[in-house]
């Protein structure tokens, strides 16, 4: 019992990691740079939320899309004012700038007076429901967790598979040159997809800010999406939620079994492994050159 | 020389998921001839030369290479045994100088170890001069004077094909795999890589694999040519006997009217 | 289009890489309908001109026109838009998106879903292989067969006026005839502009209306393609036809004097 | 413009390519020995640091910038070097001795490190990294009858053979000399096969392997050396700061040390000395400058990490070549000075190809 | 010539948190210093000289710390080194410190590094981890009569100090912890530490925790209906547990030394001081500011009556005699000898009642 109980909690968790994970993937698939901002991006998200359930009053419902807008905006925004003139740099460059993207928003969100360096609730009206399912208590944020995040995951895998616009994406990334050749507007792609992951970030923010709380530090768990995206194969979408979960449950069991430590690090190690044995993560694309 | 065989293909065959791209196929080369491959577009001339140079492992079949079995050897094994190649596409090292390329062509005769590199021993240094006159034979040899400092990423892709060629001859082999040296490069420069594809037969004695599509070319350097068509063996002989086999202008080589005519006739309806 | 009938034009333009100049004040035209061929050795500076044209270098100075409208520096994307499509030097295609998708995306620009699935259609015609390849990644294909896909990328754009840079690298004798075919047809039925750059000089004067020389990043000669094959320069250098065994055995090259 | 008229292959063998060369090395290394002299102690400390950084930096540099493997996980290196010395400075070994046990453990676990490399790349190399860099962290935090786990350790001062560096001054010293033996071997190295193999390996691994490069053997290679310079920069480290935990070799360490080498110029071996100068100076001057700026924003917290990250963002918007390509560029400048034209160093349009395939 | 020292001035350095993850608690610091400098430079100084305090960032990275340390000691010139926060960030800038005999004054940490080994230049004032949790929790497993005592501790020195100190209690009383479990630093999810404690029965659990992680393992347990005695160290003892955990929180303990400041306190003074704090810097106080402040007064103390000759050496003398009274906070009274570095030894312990701390025993005596 005790068993599925951790279980559970694991895959909630994981589902957290899939979330950021899927912010990852997401630009990653349509631009071939790993956003280490992704983690702050959901930080903002969080804060905008606080801003308006505690600061603005408006109801939760009404909270997510409008942080999820003002987000969009946001990424829209980043994207125009320090991606855009380096768009075609080798993607290395661009990884570097998400970095320092991620300390300006910190620092940032640190220098608000008697706010930044706060931690913060946010009411959400679902936190202290939960459900005894014989004996396995299952808090209503953790099936708000799952559910949010089985939804997107297949919202974006259709518009990446299926749409003009996420094969275009996705163009963009493996020869942008030949994008450029095709008329394919990447650099509006570009906003629109860093406007996306920031959008997703947002949700991801306010998802977990019932379970971790708003402040500053909160995006470091993007260290945990890591491995999750890596484990699922970093370009594949589904991988990030599948990736997640796997890691979400490893590490909730680890903690309940193994000696004190493994859990903390029960991600890094299953990352190893799966490199070692499935080195393109569970799905993957096939990365050998023709020559 | 008859029997002075330095590889034979045997019976060779590969499948990717449902494509069979070479298809049971065997062929010797002699040593010291040019042995040309021709066939249609995606016939598995490549998919040959990654089967030698190990990039890719024969479904069946092997590869013997101076009476070695060459199915065994890991791939980067296989430029010690003296071989070397070009590749379709142009894989050289983009930021990297004309220069630098070749010398890192000059690998396979590495002779210091770390240590006395670290140090640059004089051991180091004599190995360096060396390598550096090898270099030098062969940029005289492809006339690459001008580009020796240039950076690779910026020369005209006429120019890249040249510099992989020097880069397979820097290492000195004995069988030298060439896949569409020609292509991108006009007349009169596809009329220089005949000169050096006989020189390089002729005056340093290496054996020489194809793939080439310019027939002018193939006729002219070729001693024996090997038609493919969808992974199978079409026809073998002398670069004339090949030419002409029904089978191989049939899929190959195609009628022999030229587009001139469609053209002509184009403008007289216009005028 | 314009009233004189010429969609293209290059006046005066120049483009480099960096400090290293490519090209040096090339000027050209091209009339509407017609095949107008750049040739020119190894590094003259064709790919730079149909670079600079289709957006990707901005060039130094000089301006260019396409149907009359000033493009001289714009975003590439709005130049397709504007109906100019570029099958670039080696092959470019999206190594990870099967071929289907390949195609697709050289439509992006369109919005008629009737006319994509018709040229679809007819691209599949002109190389069955795609077809038959259509679900696998275009990154598998082999040289000529990713060649035969830029090409078909371009047609399912169904511009008016296609920048073909070297189409026929890489493709069998049968296929170069084919291609030839193919661009000649496209031109004559859809009316489309084409500028050719090719090293296969032959074919290419034969296809052509109107032919320019390059030489060291700056045009030498430019006349009907008809006129260009009679000069004896061209002849030797671009054709390959001299006098036998003059050049078997010589093994230095006569310096060309137009320079 | 200077030509040089090349008579004798040795001439680009040279380190040195000219009496230029010569001259500004000798004058810079005359001024590095002569530092202690010269300037106060406080900036003889940064001056310290930046040694120590640009130890760990040309071993990054070798890995990032000329075999194009990134680590994420770095800092890992720096940490097991640094235990190393400290527990082995603790029982009395001679210096040189146990900074070649610190360089050589270090070297052990690269190799580790390097066997995932040896299949995966790009994004996938990076997450492998940074998991062994977690991995190691929690190892030193776990170990504690050695590392004396979260608590940290105390390190002992220099001593070798009856001789102790426990000034700063002679502490700079050795720095110095380890910084200068350093940079050599690195560059012996880069002008001679190994170091052309790890640029082939960067540039294309197909290619690289047609050319008889056992890419498994080299890329292993440049994870040990590289992990070998990061565990010698360790060491001096740990003696340096004098006490060691391992939260200091976490990923934020690991960060930092790849901006170092992006910021100074990845694929150049000054670009790892300027890195580390940035790396040590930007939040001394940010300490520096915020005195000045009203109070509502000089003392509020964050601000470093504002300017941190906008620094960051700005060097690879305006200077993606990093510090090494800015000098590179002021130095063609001065050199053609009156011919200097406009536009020749605008930045041309480029465009991302993936690294997907490679 | 003593550094730091001029005519008309003593400069202090303190290197606080200010960008990482206690970037809170080093700003409070922060203000509860400036406060005490502010009142006291308003009455003249210290016999006449006015207090200058110099703060550095450290992001709570101890290289960073000892580079700020350097600026501070080498650069600045400061006399003296106050209320730095952080174990490991001390113990790094420390050397550095003594090289110029500044002096590390009542650090913000309660780690036993602070004043052991004895050092001359090391003085810490409040009661360390491991005694508050060697006193406290055997008197609390006595009053709750719990059999099973288990532990969760952030697996670094500040977790294993709270750990070590109620394991040193609790042998102190035959006893021995059922379980234990650690987390990293920053650490969110508690679901299987808190199963493995509901699996082994345990009745009561001691926190090694701060503040985010104390909120989210006593939620995590309430809501699978696990209900022990929690008992944190001062670390815990903030209001943003209550804050942040809402009701949840409630009936929780936390060991403390000087109380929360809450603006609507009942002692008068408390309230007046919380006041006059808000009104300055716009912002609650809370115990943190309480520290800054508290460490201040006593340097002041110390200083005035060090005289007007004020060097390292005379400071450390009159350091080492010391009685600190106790203050309006009723923080316990602090004695310095030249061989106790540790001004008391003396915590109480206090619970969430009705979402606010409510201090609920007297100082506990420890031999
Ligand atoms: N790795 C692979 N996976 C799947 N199919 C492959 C792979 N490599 C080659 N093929 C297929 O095998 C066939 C032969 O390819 P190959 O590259 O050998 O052709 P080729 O004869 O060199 O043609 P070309 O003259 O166009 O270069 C092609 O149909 C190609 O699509
Ligand atoms: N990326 C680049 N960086 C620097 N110089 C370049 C670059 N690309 C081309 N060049 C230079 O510009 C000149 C013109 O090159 P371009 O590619 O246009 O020639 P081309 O006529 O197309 O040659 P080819 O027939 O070989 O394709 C060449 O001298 C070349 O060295
Ligand atoms: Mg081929
Ligand atoms: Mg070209």
């Amino acid at each position: 019992m005790q068993e599925l109980q951790v279980i559970f909690s694991g895959v909630a968790q994981g589902c957290i990691y899939g979330l950021i994970a899927l912010g990852f993937v997401l630009i990653y698939k349509a631009t071939e740079t790993v956003s280490f901002a992704q983690g702050e991006l959901m930080m903002l998200g969080a804060f905008c939320g606080l801003a308006c359930v505690n600061w603005l009053g408006l109801p939760f419902w009404l909270a997510i899309p409008s942080s999820m807008l003002a987000m969009a905006i946001m990424g829209w925004l980043i994207e125009r004012a320090v991606i855009r003139p380096v768009l075609g740099q080798p993607a290395f460059s661009i990884v570097m700038l998400t970095i320092g993207i991620g300390y300006v928003a910190r620092g940032l969100i640190t220098m608000i007076p008697d706010i930044g360096t706060e931690t913060h609730t946010l009411q959400v009206p679902y936190k202290d429901t939960s459900f005894d399912l014989g004996g396995v208590v299952i808090g209503a944020t953790q099936v708000v967790v799952v559910t949010a995040t089985a939804l997107l995951s297949l919202v974006l895998y259709v518009v990446f598979r299926y749409s003009r616009v996420g094969i275009a994406m996705q163009a963009s990334s493996q020869n942008q040159l030949a994008a450029y050749y095709m008329g394919i507007p990447v650099q509006k792609l570009n906003g629109l997809v860093w406007a996306l992951a920031a959008a997703v970030a947002a949700i991801a923010g306010l998802l977990l800010a019932p379970i971790t709380f708003v402040h500053a530090n909160m995006g470091f768990i993007g260290l945990k999406a890591f491995p999750a995206a890596v484990v699922g194969g970093f370009g594949s979408l589904p991988g990030a939620i599948v990736g997640g979960v796997i890691i979400g449950v490893v590490e909730a069991l680890s903690g309940f079994w193994l000696p004190e430590g493994f859990k903390d690090i029960a991600a890094y190690i299953v990352v190893l492994l799966m490199l070692v044995l499935k080195p393109n993560g569970l799905f993957g694309e096939n990365l050998r050159k023709k020559v | 020389m008859m029997n002075d065989i330095l590889l034979s293909a045997q019976n060779l065959s590969v499948r990717f998921g449902g494509v069979l791209a070479v298809n049971n196929v065997s062929f010797d080369v002699q040593r010291g001839e040019v042995f040309t491959l021709i066939g249609p577009n995606g016939a598995g001339k490549t998919t040959v030369f990654n089967l030698i140079s190990r990039i890719y492992t024969p479904t069946s079949g092997q590869i013997l290479y101076d009476g070695q079995v060459l199915t065994d050897v890991p791939p980067h094994a296989v430029a010690n045994l003296g071989i070397a190649r070009t590749f379709q596409n142009i894989e050289l090292f983009e930021h990297a100088t004309v220069l630098q390329n070749l010398l890192i062509g000059r690998h396979t005769h590495r002779k210091t170890s770390l240590w006395s590199e670290m140090f640059f021993t004089a051991k180091t240094r004599a190995a360096e001069i060396e390598a550096r006159e090898k270099v030098e034979q062969v940029i005289e040899l492809l006339d690459l004077q001008h580009h020796r400092e240039s950076m690779v990423a910026g020369l005209p892709y006429g120019v890249r094909k040249v510099v992989e060629l020097a880069r397979a001859l820097c290492t000195e082999p004995k069988l030298l795999l060439l896949d569409e040296p020609s292509s991108g490069l006009n007349v009169e420069e596809t009329e220089d890589m005949a000169f050096w594809i006989s020189d390089i037969k002729n005056v340093l004695g290496i054996t020489v694999l194809m793939v080439e599509h310019d027939m002018t070319l193939v006729s002219k350097v070729s001693d024996r040519v090997l038609a493919m068509a969808q992974g199978m063996e079409l026809a073998t002989g002398t670069p004339a006997q090949v030419q002409s086999d029904p089978g191989v202008i049939e899929a190959y080589l195609g009628t022999v009217d030229d587009v001139s005519s469609l053209r002509r006739e184009n403008a007289k309806e216009s005028a | 289009m314009t009233t004189d009938g010429i969609v293209l034009k290059l006046s005066n333009v120049e483009s480099a890489y960096g400090p290293i100049k490519a090209i040096r004040g090339v000027s050209l035209q091209v009339k509407q309908g017609e095949i107008a061929t750049v040739l020119g050795s190894n590094g003259a500076g064709k790919t730079t001109i149909l670079k600079t044209i289709s957006g990707i270098i901005d060039p130094r100075k000089g301006s260019i026109e396409f149907k009359g409208e000033d493009i001289t520096a714009r975003d590439p994307s709005l130049i397709v838009q504007r109906g100019l499509m570029h099958v670039p030097e080696g092959r470019e295609v999206f190594p990870l998106l099967s071929i289907r998708d390949n195609l697709l995306m050289g439509a992006y620009t369109r919005q008629d879903r009737d006319g994509v699935a018709r040229d679809m259609e007819a691209v599949f015609n002109y190389f069955p292989i795609l077809r038959e390849r259509s679900a696998q990644d275009a990154g598998l294909l082999s040289g000529g067969q990713q060649q035969m896909l830029a090409i078909s990328r371009a047609l399912m754009a169904n511009p008016d006026l296609i920048l073909l840079d070297e189409p026929s690298l890489g493709l069998s004798p049968k296929l170069t005839k084919e291609i030839f075919e193919i661009v000649v047809r496209i031109n004559r039925e859809r009316g489309t502009t084409i500028l050719l750059v090719e090293q296969n000089a032959n074919m290419a004067l034969n296809a052509s209306d109107y032919g320019y020389v390059l030489e060291n990043g700056r045009i030498v000669m430019e006349d009907t393609c008809a006129n260009l094959r009679e000069k004896e320069d061209i002849k030797e250098f671009y054709l390959g036809m001299k006098e036998e065994g003059v050049r078997a055995d010589r093994r230095w090259k006569k310096k060309k004097n137009w320079r | 413009m200077r030509f040089i008229f090349k008579t004798d292959y040795d001439q680009d063998i040279r380190l040195a390519k000219h009496g230029g060369h010569v001259f500004w090395y000798s004058l810079l290394l005359a001024f590095l020995v002569a530092a202690p002299w010269l300037i106060e102690e406080y900036w003889l400390a940064q001056l310290t640091f930046v040694l120590i950084y640009s130890v760990v930096g040309l071993g990054l540099m070798l890995l990032a910038g000329f075999t194009g493997l990134f680590s994420i996980g770095h800092a890992a290196f720096l940490g097991v070097g640094a235990y190393t010395e400290a527990v082995l400075a603790a029982r009395g070994w001679p210096f040189p001795v146990s900074l070649a046990m610190a360089a050589g453990l270090s070297a052990a676990v690269g190799a580790v490190v390097g066997l995932p490399a040896l299949r995966v790349k790009g994004i996938y190399l990076g997450i492998a990294t940074l998991s062994f860099g977690f991995i190691v962290e929690e190892g030193l935090a776990r170990w504690e009858s050695v590392t004396g786990g979260n608590a940290g350790m105390h390190v002992k001062g220099i001593q070798m053979f009856g001789w102790e560096a426990n000034t700063s001054e002679s502490f700079y010293m050795v720095c110095l000399v380890v910084t200068v033996l350093s940079t050599l071997a690195v560059l012996n190295l880069l002008r001679s096969s190994t170091g052309r193999a790890f640029v082939a390996i960067r540039d294309s691994e197909i290619s690289a392997q047609s050319m008889g490069i056992h890419l498994a053997r080299y890329k292993t290679l440049s994870f040990m050396i590289s992990a070998a310079l990061a565990g010698m920069g360790g060491a001096l480290y740990a003696h340096k700061l004098q006490f060691i935990s391992p939260d200091q070799f976490n990923i934020l360490q690991s960060v930092d040390l790849l901006l170092m080498v992006v910021i100074g110029g990845l694929g150049s071996i000054h670009g790892a000395f300027l890195g580390a100068i940035f790396l040590i100076t930007m939040p001394q001057l940010i300490s520096l400058g915020k005195d000045y700026l009203p109070a509502a924003i000089g003392q509020a917290p964050g601000l470093q990490a504002v300017v941190y990250g906008a620094v960051l963002i700005a060097f690879v918007m305006f200077e993606p070549m990093g510090l090494y390509g800015r000098w590179l560029k002021v130095r063609t400048w001065f050199q053609l000075f009156p011919f200097y034209r406009k536009g020749m160093f605008k930045r041309q349009k480029s465009f991302q190809k993936s690294d997907r395939l490679k | 010539q003593q550094q730091g020292v001029s005519k008309t001035e003593i400069t202090i350095g303190t290197i606080q948190d200010l960008s990482g993850p206690l970037a809170g608690y080093g700003k409070a610091v922060r203000n509860g210093m400036l406060l005490r400098i502010d009142e006291a430079n308003e009455q003249g100084g210290v016999n006449g000289r006015k207090l200058k305090l110099i703060t550095e960032d450290s992001g709570y990275d101890p290289k960073r710390a000892v580079l700020a340390a350097q600026k501070l000691v080498n650069q600045d010139k400061i006399f003296i080194m106050a209320g730095h926060i952080g174990t490991a960030q001390n113990n790094a800038a420390m050397p550095v410190q003594f090289e110029k005999k500044v002096v590390n004054f009542l650090p913000v940490t309660a780690a036993r590094e602070m004043y052991e080994p004895l050092s001359k230049f090391k003085y810490a004032l409040f009661a360390t981890y491991f005694d508050q949790m060697r006193a406290a929790v055997p008197a609390l497993v006595k009053e709750k009569k719990s059999s099973k005592v288990c532990a969760i501790y952030q697996d670094d020195e500040f977790g294993l100090e709270v750990l070590r100190g109620a394991e040193a209690g609790l042998k102190a009383i035959n006893m021995d912890f059922a379980e234990k479990t650690s987390y990293k630093r920053g650490a969110t999810d508690f679901s299987s530490q808190v199963a493995r404690m509901k699996s082994a029965g345990c009745e009561m659990v001691v926190l090694g925790t701060i503040i985010r992680e104390t909120v989210g393992t006593i939620a995590e347990a309430r809501k699978t209906g696990f209900n022990p005695v929690f008992i944190g160290s001062s670390a815990a003892y903030t209001d943003l547990i209550h804050k942040l955990g809402g009701k949840a929180m409630d009936g929780m303990y936390a060991t403390m030394t000087v109380p929360h400041p809450y603006l609507d306190e009942a002692s008068n003074p408390i309230r007046f001081w919380a006041n006059k704090y808000k009104t300055k810097f716009n912002e609650d106080p809370t115990v943190f500011s309480v520290y800054g402040y508290v460490i201040l007064d006593t340097f002041i103390q110390a200083a005035q009556k060090t005289g007007p000759n004020l060097t390292s050496d005379s400071f450390i003398a009159t350091m080492d005699k010391l009685t600190v009274p106790s203050d309006i906070f009723g923080s316990p009274e602090g004695k310095f000898t030249p061989t106790q570095h540790l001004g008391s030894n003396k915590s109480r312990l206090s619970q969430i009642q009705d979402g606010k701390w409510k201090i609920v025993s007297d100082y506990y005596k420890l031999d």
